[in-house]
């Protein structure tokens, strides 16, 4: 039995979380002491990306999208000069573009080369879209993997996908669903699901 | 580089782990501590986006899976702490071991050469106003590069080389990824969503009814109609 | 398949560990099972080489690095077992529980789905004897298929798609992999070492001097000046 | 801390070298019961390849090439037919392709996709040939690799590459060097490196 042979499997190890913690920890007081980072910025990213920015932000324009046409078209010329109007602040998003879904079109986005996403309308992204599965097969086969993710493409509908690898960041605009007519903005913006405004999911009728 | 980061259309990853709607969250604290590190270093002027992307690139390949996104992460901190001499190269190190824990035991990936170092002072955006209009318009017809811009980061990824797609967007001007992240200026210029058909990009058994849109750098497109340089 | 396994010109992998005349042995008596089983499968005729290559290139992409050559061996030898019928799927494990130990410590990695399983009598040579006669000859201009044969197992690598190259060598022929590795039939064909300057290759900044060889089986080429059927 | 997060650290682990002999033994056993494996085959796989096939093989081949011009023209032509004339037997080569190498030309071999390599002519393939690193980096910058295993090739000297991705397999004809006229063929091969006949060195003159 060889040590030699062996020797690399230990090193494809991950550190475990407490070393990986430790590693951050020490990290984190280095960039403190290089004046880098503030002894409250840590905290912070926690409580900006899981209290105060999410998909709600995202919804707001959505919501809005289906209940005013001519945002709509402001949207699509501008989405920049455009999200002010619902309370969301474009912040570090250097240029949105939205993508609008319609009978016949369906749109989806992702980032085969790292993952960029519009944080600033949708919040920190989610582990899948993250993952080497979704980055390599997306843009490969978004048919299956949306029907696998349970969003299923009528086999008429044309795929768009959006492969960001500038810093343009896109929105989907889901289609309004059946059964909505009465409600308010608000009320709209409460069914709009983060996943539906990256393209892996649809809006289910109110019913 | 052709890296393992440039995982569009490679074949062999199975199904994506998903529940609907998961939240978008850090599982624990230290992954805060990357995203909060890289946003204080991209204010602080000492790196930009493109660098730390590409220290993400140079990841060691046997690594950059196993590690997952924030791992990443702090991994090209650790690295963008060393290459701009933000602090001595022994600073994490000792921190760790002030902790009471062996560094050794949680030494980030090694990371691949770089061709050279991005500028120590760095726009803090990527949107920039020139005076050059966009070479194309919506419709046009556009051939991408057949081969990688440079040895460097980039991001004309491998699916998209030699393809030939139509403007279907022409967005402002941004400063050039392969630039910044090298220190070579910014050399700002015009990018466009293309289009490929499905069948351009993956042959006769495409999926059909696929379009995919790239976004591409105007140095990386030709017209159609032109003869490349290169072949 | 695009996979893992198809590594010329990916970028980011180090220095070759290297020392010269480093024995080529087996390190451990299990590297030698895997050796000698793929040996005996092939004799059996219940698998073949282009079968068992793309076993190995079906490997969950996460492993195909860490468990390094023969364990990849040793993960197609178990797949083959089963996909082949050549025990009850529960076989191994039931063996490993019998020698008192847990089979899950030691599962293999998982591998991806097969398009089509090979044919369960397999000859065991790979060159045949073919009528037609090669249609290019030594010094033709030829450009590689800028897409993947088909969706499972070929041998046209991604860096050598959509190139234009020389024919250097005419070889007979031989059992297209395409074919044998899904059970559909031989398709016996010639093939050709055809010659790439490193600048058709990797761009402008190619090394000088450099000139890379590859063994392309006759349908992955057309002549260089036949419109491509799929462009 | 989140098991879920790192739950599939672990999975990532290599089996350690006795979980894999368990295994092996197993796999073993099973291709025994089933017919496909004999009991002694495993034991004569090491003997085959540790004591009976190796680099001597090939430099018996390149030993008479460099003495017999009309053996070395006959490889070039049909080199299965020519190598049983120094008693090697091709055996499991389906097409053996000779390459030599001149001043001004050097050949180098590799397998991008797999680890192809002419086990009849050299034994079992070292690991690095078989590494991540030589596969992916031999094809693209064959000349930096070539000098950082110690084979500097002078920058005038054209490099080829053989990517072994069908059954042709490539042996390399080193130079003959300097210093050995007066060598039998025997002498001769023992100078044959196994590294030199794939390309990754030369064989050093004789002082």
């Amino acid at each position: 039995m060889s040590e030699h042979h062996h020797g690399h499997s230990h090193d494809d190890d991950d550190p475990r979380a407490t070393d990986q913690a430790v590693r951050a920890e020490a990290i984190e007081s280095v960039l403190i002491e290089a004046g880098i980072l503030t002894d409250t910025e840590v905290d912070s990213f926690i409580e900006t990306w899981h209290e105060r920015i999410g998909p709600m932000q995202g919804a707001k324009v959505v919501a809005r999208a289906w209940t005013d046409a001519s945002f709509l078209d402001r949207l699509r010329v501008d989405a920049n000069a455009a999200v002010p109007d619902v309370g969301v602040d474009p912040g570090r998003l250097e240029h949105l573009e939205v993508v609008v879904n319609e009978p016949g079109v369906h749109h989806v986005v992702c980032c085969t080369l790292c993952s960029c996403y519009p944080w600033t309308l949708l919040g920190l992204p989610p582990a899948w879209y993250k993952s080497p599965e979704y980055r390599s097969r997306i843009v490969r086969e978004p048919r299956a993997v949306l029907a696998e993710m349970g969003c299923d493409v009528e086999p008429t509908t044309e795929i768009n996908v959006w492969d960001s690898s500038s810093e343009v960041r896109y929105l989907v605009i889901p289609e309004r669903p059946a059964g909505t007519d009465g409600l308010s903005e608000a009320e709209l913006a409460a069914l709009v699901t983060r996943d539906a405004m990256i393209g892996v999911a649809r809006i289910e009728p109110v019913t | 580089m052709d890296g393992i980061h440039d995982m569009g259309g490679t074949q062999g990853f199975g199904a994506v782990s998903f529940t609907p709607d998961e939240p978008g969250r850090v599982d624990d604290r230290w992954e805060a501590v990357a995203g909060a590190a890289v946003f204080a270093l991209l204010r602080s002027g000492r790196t930009n986006l493109d660098a730390h992307r590409h220290r993400i690139e140079r990841i060691d390949p046997r690594r950059y899976l196993p590690i997952t996104y924030w791992g990443r992460w702090l991994a090209a901190v650790e690295a963008a702490i060393d290459e701009q001499e933000i602090a001595p190269p022994d600073a994490v190190a000792n921190a760790v071991r002030q902790a009471g824990a062996d560094p050794d035991r949680s030494a980030p990936p090694a990371l691949g050469p770089v061709v050279a170092l991005e500028s120590r002072e760095n726009g803090r955006t990527a949107r920039r106003e020139i005076d050059s209009p966009p070479r194309f318009a919506v419709g046009d017809l556009v051939r991408t590069s057949a081969h990688a811009p440079h040895a460097g980061h980039h991001r004309l990824p491998r699916y998209a080389r030699g393809r030939q797609g139509t403007i279907a967007r022409v967005y402002p001007a941004f400063v050039l990824p392969d630039a910044t992240a090298h220190g070579r200026g910014e050399q700002p210029c015009h990018v466009y969503a293309v289009a490929f058909d499905g069948t351009e990009l993956w042959g006769a058994d495409a999926e059909p009814g696929l379009r995919c849109h790239l976004d591409v750098f105007e140095p990386y497109l030709s017209g159609a109609d032109e003869v490349s340089e290169e072949s």
